[in-house]
């Protein structure tokens, strides 16, 4: 089970691990609050790769996972537009009259969205951006309302907007990390695991060398800072 | 825990408006399919159940990409009326209206379908319109099939969530409804407030449920 | 003057055939349609009211075309000033008798629907719904909303099937009246010849969708015979005969059945043209 | 012997008012309720039927209680064996006239379904639907489909008011042999005295919901006039009077209507006792 | 790029055996409902509406809780038949029943409430039971309402997503339906593969609700 954030790059991890291993690998695409609960619930999931620390180790905390959460990467944040926007680190583009809707994931609910609505807090720009945040439900919603011109501008992963599939679409920014604190992404093996072994040497695989330029590649940053 | 009513009476002012307006546009429509002998009629029928048998959250997608200022139609409305349907009320009722269609147009036009033919020639050859005639006597005798269509329309509107989560962009007070804030609940796992929530929403549905067919007993009887 | 001249095939009950007549109606004239079940009365009128649209065909009503295939003319029925009364009344449900009636009826004829609610005496019904009514009543009802509009042509299927005598004869009285008041030409289905004698200048007979006889009779309720009492009955032995004595009338018959009556029962005699 | 003794409430014409009546039906009879239009004949017929509930009453059919409100006893229309020809005929548009009729025909008695399609004469449309039968036909099947369970009690409203007179006396005729040969309590509800000739041994007359006048006919078709042909018609300059000769009869009348008649024209007479 | 058909397969079958046990229940529950006098009926017709007003991932998360193994409901089904309705495809079926239900039940209800009395009186003074009578009579006189029903309540199986997201976990050739697919594509902003799922099942979707009302339209007239 994958956090909706992640899904870009476990599609690479899962092809690696499978030449490596031969295990074959299904993802499963949810945003980690269903799949939390649907752990909760019994679902068939081996291991869980989580958007944050918080869910897995709500998960932990009520014995369902095998150990404590262990963190595989940490996401940062982008800022990402299709229009000609300048944009700048210091985010003071976002009060340009133009840009009607500014796009960021809930902040009570994904990580991305936290870290985001904390970065506006430390440039002081929350209260005059304010009117114009629109909140998707996820990093996925805030990336198709920036694709498809419905807000002007969106917080959204690096992990998103290095895809080759959206190269040329835009331009993006990288924000500084001084704002917000990295998005740790926690990965646990689910107690009611059939297949301890072969989740076991997935989770292993995260932390190896080859996994770590995967997740490089895709924006991750594999240390704290 | 503090009770947020807000996304509750945004929840029940989306679905009357959208209640309302599909049965302006419903009622026509209904009557049109159900009068006319039109040889493309299946054709239509079928498109305006269509928008039900993709998720809601696509359609919801689709229509951000007419909506949004930079599509052909969001654009033209935010020029020349300057109304803007991406994270709005307006939009909302807008994406509502269309995806409810078709709770209020099948069971009308069944409705006035299944009624005695002599009714309807009775009153052309008593000399009214076919739209008079649907009005003052075709509608008022199916009663059921009408409240059929409200209920329906009323309900899964209340109940909608992808395609509002998607247009609206969860703003509060203007597009944050009960569906998005029990959802939001859900997901972080504050089970006790979702249940609140859940179970405010199902009181006041089942409420105003509950009045409307009593009605429908008291003036059919 | 109304011509027709139609052709409507339709399955008969001794098979396929066609509607086929060619009429012309008098202006005024009140012209009874007879004829066996199934011999296409109803399909006659629904075609002139634009209810069924016949292939081939010709309809024109004082000059005014409203059906003619070869013109590719075909007039809705809103636009042929008739008043239709249904064999089943089609009444609608959701409206009262005052509302049925008044449903039609030009806005300054309020006046014309409170008359013909007294003419059919539905005066102390006019509040309520047609599904309460007895069959009789919603007869009365169809035959006042048909009227209410002043029509050019009358087209009426059976309206008096559902009313007991009294009822019928009340009817007739006004359908004659408002016959003569406005002289609207009419044409009037039915089964029973006392119809056909106290209201037709002109019967038609249909048998299998052709015109089987076509005649005049005396004009209105003159040809009638009026309901008279039995003052004097006897059985005269000689001639094993009853002697039955009313008003106008002296009747004397072998009949053994005549034996039944009593003095001041009714009796009412009714006729059929060896046309028919 | 089927008792009845019912209170129902009811909105007359008159005002508010009930149905009220107390009445034994014998085994075998054939019973004609005559009265005005909305005074209470079929409300009658549906008590008898269960489809009211009246608020006090009782029936009783031949011992056992169909009805008894002061035991707690109402038995469902099902439990009733009854026939019932509803005036507005009620046939089922998805059915076939075969269908319809074979509905509820118990499985071994198609062939009493087959004989009732002869007698009344639906040969040709046993497979057309009803909607596209003409109002006499549709009368016919209902009328057949009720006689298909061979009921106990068998309730007519007004059977032959859609029939042309032809259709109508072959119906009667059909429907007479059929109480002939297995004597069904019938009850009739009609407006046209011939039907009470042909068929009934006893005439209720309904008024208001309240029984007017209840007396015994002559048992069935020997108490009605045949229609006859005229033989002779002449008028007596002397007695300035019209003289009519049919095989039965001689009539002499001054009414001056009667120089319309030609020799060879029906006539009918029909009476009403003077009770009503 | 390949086209995955197993969703769309999966889903044509969830949606199918969704419509038909619906009717199942659903003809004689309408059937009760139209013809019954029972007092409390407006009780019933507004619960049969109910599950409509919440949002479908939240009538996802009460069904999770109450069919999961741990529940008491799911573990008496697991220990007696040894049905697991979590995560299965016979856990989307009844989880579809439930929501779906209002969409078949009221359209025939009111279908049937607007048929003559008539009808249903003379088919008992037939001597025929109201069962009968509701499956020879009645239910054949008003088809387009029947197929209101059975279009409203496929459509709707087939757009379904939040709740067979939840219910099902979206596992592949189980519960991996087409809306979820579309969904995670979407998701994934691979919109050409979207688009094409979608317009498949815009296609498919459209052929067969033609070949419905093509087909009534036939039996009708
Ligand atoms: N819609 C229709 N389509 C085809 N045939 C029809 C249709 N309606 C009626 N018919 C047939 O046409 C014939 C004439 O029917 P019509 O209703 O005109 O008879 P009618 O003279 O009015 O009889 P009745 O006196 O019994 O009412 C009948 O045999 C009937 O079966
Ligand atoms: N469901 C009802 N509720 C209340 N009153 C009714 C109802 N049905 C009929 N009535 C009234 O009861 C009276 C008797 O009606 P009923 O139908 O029995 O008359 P009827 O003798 O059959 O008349 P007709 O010969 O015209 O058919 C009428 O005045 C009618 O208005
Ligand atoms: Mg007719
Ligand atoms: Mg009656």
């Amino acid at each position: 089970a994958v956090a909706a954030n992640a899904q870009f790059v476990m599609e690479e991890l899962r092809n690696a691990f499978q030449k490596k291993t031969g295990i074959t690998v299904e993802s499963i695409v949810n945003s980690s609050g269903k799949l939390t609960t649907q752990i909760q619930q019994g679902a068939p999931y081996d291991v869980f790769l989580s958007a944050d620390m918080a869910y897995p180790t709500t998960l932990h905390e009520q014995g369902l996972t095998t150990a404590a959460p262990v963190v595989y990467a940490y996401g940062s944040l982008v800022l990402w537009t299709l229009g000609e926007f300048p944009l700048s680190t210091d985010l003071k583009g976002l009060l340009n009259g133009n840009i009607r809707h500014v796009a960021i994931a809930n902040p009570a609910t994904a990580p991305y969205g936290e870290a985001a609505v904390s970065l506006l807090k430390y440039t002081k720009l929350l209260e005059k951006v304010q009117p114009k945040i629109v909140y998707g439900e996820s990093i996925a919603q805030v990336n198709q309302y920036v694709l498809t011109g419905s807000a002007e501008v969106g917080f959204t992963a690096k992990s998103v907007v290095i895809d080759p599939s959206l190269k040329g679409k835009g331009h993006w920014i990288d924000l500084p990390a001084k704002g917000y604190s990295p998005i740790a992404q926690g990965v646990v093996i689910l107690k009611r695991t059939s297949q301890l072994k072969a989740a076991e040497q997935f989770t292993a695989f995260l932390g190896s060398p080859a996994a770590r330029r995967i997740l490089q590649q895709f924006g991750y940053r594999t240390t704290k800072s | 825990m503090p009770i947020d009513w807000e996304p509750i009476w945004l929840t029940l002012r989306l679905a009357s408006i959208t209640t309302l307006l599909l049965l302006i546009i419903g009622l026509p429509l209904a009557g049109w399919l159900a009068l006319s002998r039109f040889r493309l009629k299946p054709v239509v029928e079928a498109i305006i159940s269509l928008p039900l048998v993709l998720p809601p959250s696509v359609v919801g997608f689709y229509l951000l990409l007419a909506f949004s200022p930079t599509g052909g139609l969001g654009g033209w409305l935010l020029r020349t009326v300057n109304v803007q349907l991406v994270f709005s009320f307006e939009g909302l009722v807008v994406a509502s209206l269309l995806y409810s269609l078709p709770f209020m147009i099948h069971p009308i036009q069944a409705g006035l379908e299944n009624l005695p033919a002599s009714w309807r020639e009775a009153s052309y050859t008593l000399g009214q319109s076919p739209t008079r005639t649907l009005w003052r006597v075709l509608l008022p005798n199916c009663k059921p099939a009408l409240l059929t269509g409200i209920v329906l329309s009323f309900a899964h509107t209340i109940g909608e969530f992808g395609l509002v989560m998607m247009i609206g962009g969860n703003l509060p007070g203007q597009t944050r409804v009960a569906s998005i804030a029990i959802y939001d609940e859900v997901e972080l796992l504050h089970f006790e407030t979702a249940h609140t929530y859940a179970a405010l929403l199902l009181g006041l549905s089942f409420a105003i449920l509950l009045l409307v067919y009593g009605i429908n007993k008291r003036v059919t009887v | 003057m109304i011509h027709i001249d139609i052709t409507m095939p339709r399955l008969f009950a001794e098979g396929t055939g066609a509607l086929q007549l060619q009429v012309a109606l008098a202006p005024g004239s009140l012209t009874a349609v007879v004829g066996p079940s199934g011999s296409g009365k109803t399909t006659l009128l629904r075609v002139l009211a634009g209810l069924e649209t016949p292939p081939t065909g010709r309809i024109d009503s004082n000059g005014t075309s409203w059906f003619d295939t070869s013109q590719r003319i075909n007039l809705s029925p809103q636009q042929r000033s008739i008043g239709y009364v249904f064999q089943d009344t089609a009444l609608f449900p959701n409206m009262s008798v005052r509302e049925n009636i008044q449903y039609a009826a030009p806005s300054g004829q309020r006046q014309l629907a409170d008359e013909l609610i007294d003419a059919t005496g539905l005066n102390s019904f006019i509040n309520k719904k047609p599904t309460v009514l007895s069959g009789g009543q919603r007869q009365r009802v169809a035959l006042a909303r048909a009227l209410v509009r002043r029509p050019q042509l009358l087209l009426l299927d059976e309206p008096f099937a559902a009313l007991d005598p009294a009822a019928a004869q009340t009817l007739r009285q006004v359908l004659l009246d408002l016959h003569r008041t406005w002289g609207t030409t009419t044409l009037l289905v039915s089964h029973h010849d006392i119809d056909v004698q106290a209201l037709a200048d002109r019967v038609i007979r249909l048998v299998q969708g052709q015109i089987q006889a076509d005649y005049r009779t005396e004009v209105g309720s003159s040809a009638t015979f009026p309901r008279e009492r039995i003052r004097r009955i006897d059985f005269e032995e000689t001639h094993h005969q009853w002697v039955i004595e009313t008003e106008t009338t002296e009747l004397r018959s072998t009949n053994p059945a005549w034996g039944q009556l009593k003095i001041g029962d009714l009796i009412e005699i009714s006729w059929t043209p060896k046309a028919l």
